[in-house]
């Protein structure tokens, strides 16, 4: 058994508004000096710290988590799924 | 006529629905804990408003994982009225009784104020007292409260008559406005507004009759005369 | 975390030996200013305490008043300004928390909540804005989540608060006498600690609410939980209910250390505590870090054994930890251990009793001239001022504020937000009116008349609504102490407070004094904030829709004070004049018409003159009712003065009555049987806000405009800079 | 000039708490089946799109925005940048 970090990020699809991303973007960023930045996305990371015997045992365990919980809404979102070792 | 209230860790408006329904509309209510199971012999259930599991990760997600959930989409299915206000509503669609999705608001900010509902399914056990397009004064308090449909589930909801309030005006976003909606079968019915804070003339400074329709309507559809 | 040498000294010869590191950081929190009050204390005791209606019971940290029939009103005040300087959204949300277990802790539930909030200019300043912005959110995140309703407050911005923010909090709470928690206890009962886990966040947070933020200890943040939070308050009421509480204390400023020591001293016991049975979030926690830590959303309970299995019980329900972490003991020690090994053990009362200073205060040589008005530019346009002042951020519209609180939940809130004071409705048919207010521009130039203008202020609102005050709470809030100079300003406005309190039968039930409020610039100016809580029999005031036709009265002379005022300060940026002061016989005798009109049902509306003037009290009247108003300059009472000043001074104890013209001999009967001061002065209709000097045109200003930008610029300004 | 994306999270410093990993842990992930994770932190995601001459530069703009907007305050939140070619 080994100890992962898994980082799971839950973003809109494409599609679904980002009033957030484009708030800071428009409030923020672009009224001061910095017109370099063209977008912004918001996104909720959840970072697991997970013990399983593999790399691909511990993904496929936390993509299983995700979906039956439903830790993001399949409706708006989508998650992507990135392990690390401890 | 037994009213159960569903009590989830972080309900904050379970009280304020108890008070309604036991002192306004003389209904026999009971407190039901999240990890409790409801009694056969129910006849309503009502999820009310608040702040469950602190709204995180998303507003009602973990609420909707509660043994007491089993128990509630049961009498769903036999057909027993079902409300979801606010929070309950949330929880009502993370549970996957109600179709949609709860999103912040355009504002991105919680938002507590009075608006006006449009009443465009009066078949519901909820509504079966209104007249359709009828208006309700009534406020709401969100921070998640922006229902967002696809446009093909939109449709679907439009063909099936599953759109019960929409907002009189543009308020948070939602899609074609809508406040509240039901299940196929019309007897599971969710808003975001708070019926609740509104049906007693203190505290509602505009008209409290339209609000206390959607109880009536319950009685009503119960048999029962208040 | 530190005392001053002498105190250390003092400290060794009260308990004739040194004291070990653990006990040298328990005492360095409980005699900090923010716990031990050591500056203030020996003032604060010629403030009026007692009432009729006020219950006194040892340990409280909320006020209780008597409001009949069997149920109680409790209050309390609290601020967490270095906190939120830094860190505003923790701040002021753990600001929240703590005010209200203050409230719980009486064994009461939370009913509604207020906020004071004061900040830099953000019209300028970036920080500002940030801060402003985030320590709304604080609040409105941890209320709404409670399910608490937050009905009232008040915003200002003033360059004294700079880089820097004060957040201040009040609650109210709602219960039945024979539940009040009677704090008690006795040998064998046993000391459990409940709540949120003990970490290192908050680690030297009271001292450091005591020390001016340049030497702040950085780590002292505060992650608000309001969902533990929520459960504690649930729980607490059902334990209240089940009898399983002795003796209770919500642990704020000074963690266990004050908890412990305050606890035993006020019931006269002794506690034995074991740090290892202390709930840790981080395993290697020392007994000192246990023993400070400030770590937000735990309560302390004193129960019996037996009493313990239903305690134990509730808290599973509720998913929050409870332990078992000391013992009562008859020595009026507390001794704190870890396992066998001892690491404190002292007299609870030098623990909970620091020295009391007594500070030296000398009259600030800038009030010498700052009564001497400068000559103000000549102003051609006053549509154009109004605009402006209606556009300004301390009077425009706080609606984008009190919008993002559920002011509503609780079902009790009569009279809402964005009016004068708030109302809820009691269990028993009676009514509360509550309502805060500051007024540190007046209070800078005039420390003990600014102090008095805020209470007369606050006691005007909730006359307003029809009530009458019977409580106050204040809040001190001053820069250090240790400068004579602000020392002197401190007890100008505690001793203005103290007259009015008992000329007016007001008592006092709670308060707080936040010191050492100092900015990279400097101190900043006194700001007491005053609280009252005012009760109504049978019917409030509820607002009417005004309509074309309805009459506007103003009671109460308009003088010229206008020292302090928004129009000096804002449109002239003038620092200087006269300060409102408050006539007391004059105040009081236009308090008794108010309230003697009000039960009659004549009247539609009843609004105070506050800031802005009697041009903004009226104008504020028509854009809430979307309606346009004429108003005669030449016929407002007082001596004559120019009209700029009738327009903008902020004299107190004026009331505007607007009511149907068939009411007016009835009220006028009134005003006249008590020799009232009064005048009609103009009639609302049309869609335009006028306000006349004889046939001359002063003001004329479109309602919709007008309420465009009244209720939008605070959000502009917020959003989009 | 080359396009970046660049990923920004935000999260609370070690040692200060996180109500809702927490929360989302022990309410939600533990009361199932999956008793191999044994913890839980949330953080925040920004994805900015941002046009710069090169990478490094593009990650300095970017921390520069996040100190200046004040997008986390430091007191509380430490920020990861991470950044990507378009
Ligand atoms: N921070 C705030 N929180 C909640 N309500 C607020 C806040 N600021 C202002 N309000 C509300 O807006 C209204 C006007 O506030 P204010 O101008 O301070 O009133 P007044 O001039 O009567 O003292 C009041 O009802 C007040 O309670
Ligand atoms: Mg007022």
């Amino acid at each position: 058994m080994a100890t992962y970090n898994v980082h799971v990020t839950i973003e809109n699809k494409p599609g679904i508004s980002d009033p957030e991303g484009e708030t800071i973007l428009n409030d923020l960023v672009l009224k001061g000096t910095h017109k370099t930045v063209s977008k912004i996305k918001t996104a909720k990371m959840l970072k697991f710290t997970i013990k399983e015997k593999d790399k691909k045992t511990a993904e496929s365990k936390i993509k299983e988590i995700c979906d039956d919980l439903r830790i993001y809404n399949p409706m708006v979102s989508k998650v992507t799924i990135d392990v690390f070792d401890a | 006529m037994k009213v159960g209230v569903v009590v989830f860790p972080g309900s904050n408006c379970d009280r304020d629905m108890y008070h309604v329904l036991t002192d306004v509309f003389n209904l026999d209510a009971q407190y039901y804990w999240h990890e409790k199971s409801l009694p056969k012999n129910i006849d309503a259930v009502i999820l009310p408003g608040g702040f469950s599991y602190g709204d995180r990760l998303r507003a009602g997600v973990i609420a909707a994982h509660s043994p007491i959930i089993k128990d509630v989409q049961k009498m769903a299915k036999k057909g027993i009225p079902v409300l979801g206000v606010c929070n309950g509503f949330q929880i009502l669609v993370e549970s996957g009784l109600l179709p949609g999705v709860l999103l912040k608001n355009e504002s991105l900010n919680f938002m507590c104020e009075w608006t006006n509902l449009i009443v465009e399914n009066n078949k519901t056990p909820f509504t079966n007292q209104f007249k359709l397009n009828q208006k309700i004064p009534i406020p709401i308090a969100n921070g998640e409260g922006r229902y967002y449909v696809d446009d093909k589930t939109l449709k679907e909801l439009k063909k099936k008559n599953q759109i019960v309030f929409r907002y009189d005006e543009v308020v948070n976003g939602s899609s074609n406005r809508i406040a509240g909606v039901c299940n196929e079968d019309g007897n599971v019915v969710g808003m975001m507004p708070h019926p609740e804070r509104a049906v007693e003339s203190e505290i509602n400074p505009i008209d409290n009759k339209p609000s206390s329709l959607i109880f009536e309507s319950l009685l009503s559809k119960m048999g029962v005369s208040n | 975390m530190s005392l001053e040498p002498q105190e250390l000294s003092e400290l060794k010869s009260k308990i004739g030996r040194e004291p070990t590191s653990t006990e040298l950081q328990i005492v360095a929190a409980e005699w900090s200013e923010h716990c031990s009050y050591k500056s203030s204390k020996r003032h604060l005791k010629m403030l009026p305490m007692k009432g009729p209606l006020v219950i006194t019971e040892k340990g409280y940290d909320s006020g209780v008043l008597d409001v009949g029939d069997g149920y109680v009103v409790t209050a309390h005040i609290e601020s967490h300004n270095h906190p939120s300087a830094v860190e505003p959204y923790g701040g002021a949300a753990t600001g929240v928390g703590g005010v209200i277990r203050d409230i719980l802790s009486a064994g009461t539930r939370p009913i509604a909540i207020f906020d004071g909030l004061r900040f830099g200019d953000i019209e300028k300043d970036q920080q500002a804005r940030w801060l402003f912005k985030n320590a709304v959110t604080g609040i409105a995140d941890y209320g709404n989540c409670l399910g608490i309703p937050t009905i009232g407050g008040e915003v200002e911005f003033d360059e004294c608060y700079e880089n820097y923010a004060l957040v201040d909090v009040a609650a109210v709470g709602f219960g039945k006498k024979d539940k009040l928690i009677k704090n008690h206890a006795k040998k064998g009962d046993i000391v459990v600690l409940m709540g949120g886990s003990t970490g290192r966040d908050g680690i030297g947070g009271s001292q450091f609410a005591s020390d001016s933020l340049e030497s702040e200890d950085r780590s002292a943040v505060q992650i608000p939980d309001p969902f533990i939070e929520k459960l504690i308050i649930e729980a607490i009421l059902e334990a209240r209910n089940e009898n399983v509480i002795h003796a209770m204390k919500d642990l704020g400023g000074g963690g266990l250390s004050c908890a412990i020591s305050e606890t035993a001293d006020a019931l006269e016991i002794g506690i034995e505590m074991d740090v290892s049975k202390v709930h840790t979030r981080e395993s290697d926690m020392h007994p000192d870090e246990i023993m400070v830590s400030e770590s937000q959303e735990r309560m302390l309970i004193v129960t019996s054994k037996t009493k313990f299995k239903k305690l134990q019980e509730i808290c599973k329900k509720f998913r929050i930890r409870c332990s078992i972490i000391g013992k009562v003991k008859s020595d009026n020690q507390m001794h704190i251990k870890k396992g066998k090994k001892t690491f404190a053990h002292l007299p609870t009362d030098v623990v909970a009793n620091a020295t009391l200073l007594d500070l030296p205060s000398k009259k600030p040589s800038y009030l010498k001239t700052i009564e001497k008005e400068k000559k103000l530019k000549t102003i051609s346009d006053y549509s154009k001022t109004m605009m402006k002042l209606l556009a300004s951020p301390n009077i425009a519209s706080k609606i984008w504020v009190y919008g993002q609180y559920d002011h509503e939940v609780g079902i009790r809130t009569v009279v809402k937000p964005g009016r004068d004071a708030s109302v809820l409705r009691l269990d028993h048919g009676k009514f509360l009116s509550v309502k805060i207010d500051g007024n540190p521009k007046q209070c800078y130039i005039n420390p003990r008349e600014g102090a008095i203008g805020c209470f007369e202020e606050a006691c005007r609102n909730v006359v307003c609504t029809g009530a009458k005050p019977i409580g106050m709470l204040d809040h001190l809030q001053f820069g250090s102490p240790k400068d004579p100079e602000i020392f002197w300003t401190f007890l100008e406005s505690l001793k203005g407070l103290t007259d009015f309190a008992k000329d007016f039968k007001i008592p006092c039930v709670g308060g707080k004094v936040s010191l050492y409020n100092e900015t990279p610039v400097g101190p900043i100016k006194p700001t007491p904030l005053i609280g009252v809580i005012g009760l109504i029999d049978k019917q409030p005031q509820i607002p009417q829709k005004i309509i074309d036709g309805d009459y506007l009265i103003i009671v109460g002379d308009t003088k010229d004070e206008l020292g302090g005022s928004e129009y000096f300060e804002y449109i002239h940026k003038l620092i200087g004049g006269k300060c409102p002061t408050v006539n007391f016989s004059e105040s009081k005798k236009n308090m008794k018409s108010v309230l003697e009109i009000i039960p009659k049902q004549l009247l539609k509306s009843v609004h105070d003159c506050s800031k802005g003037g009697l041009a903004v009290a009226v104008s504020e009247l028509s854009l809430n009712n979307q309606i346009g108003c004429k108003v005669s300059l030449d016929k407002v009472p007082g001596k004559k003065l120019a009209v700029d000043r009738v327009l903008f001074s902020e004299s107190h104890s004026r009331y505007l009555l607007i009511f149907d013209k068939k009411n007016l001999s009835k009220v006028e009967k009134i005003l006249k049987k008590n020799k009232t001061s009064y005048n009609i002065i103009g009639k609302f209709g049309g869609d335009k806000i006028q306000f006349v000097n004889g046939k001359k045109s002063v003001i004329d200003l479109r309602v919709d405009k007008a309420q465009k930008t009244w209720l939008n610029s605070l959000r502009d300004l917020v959003l989009h800079g």
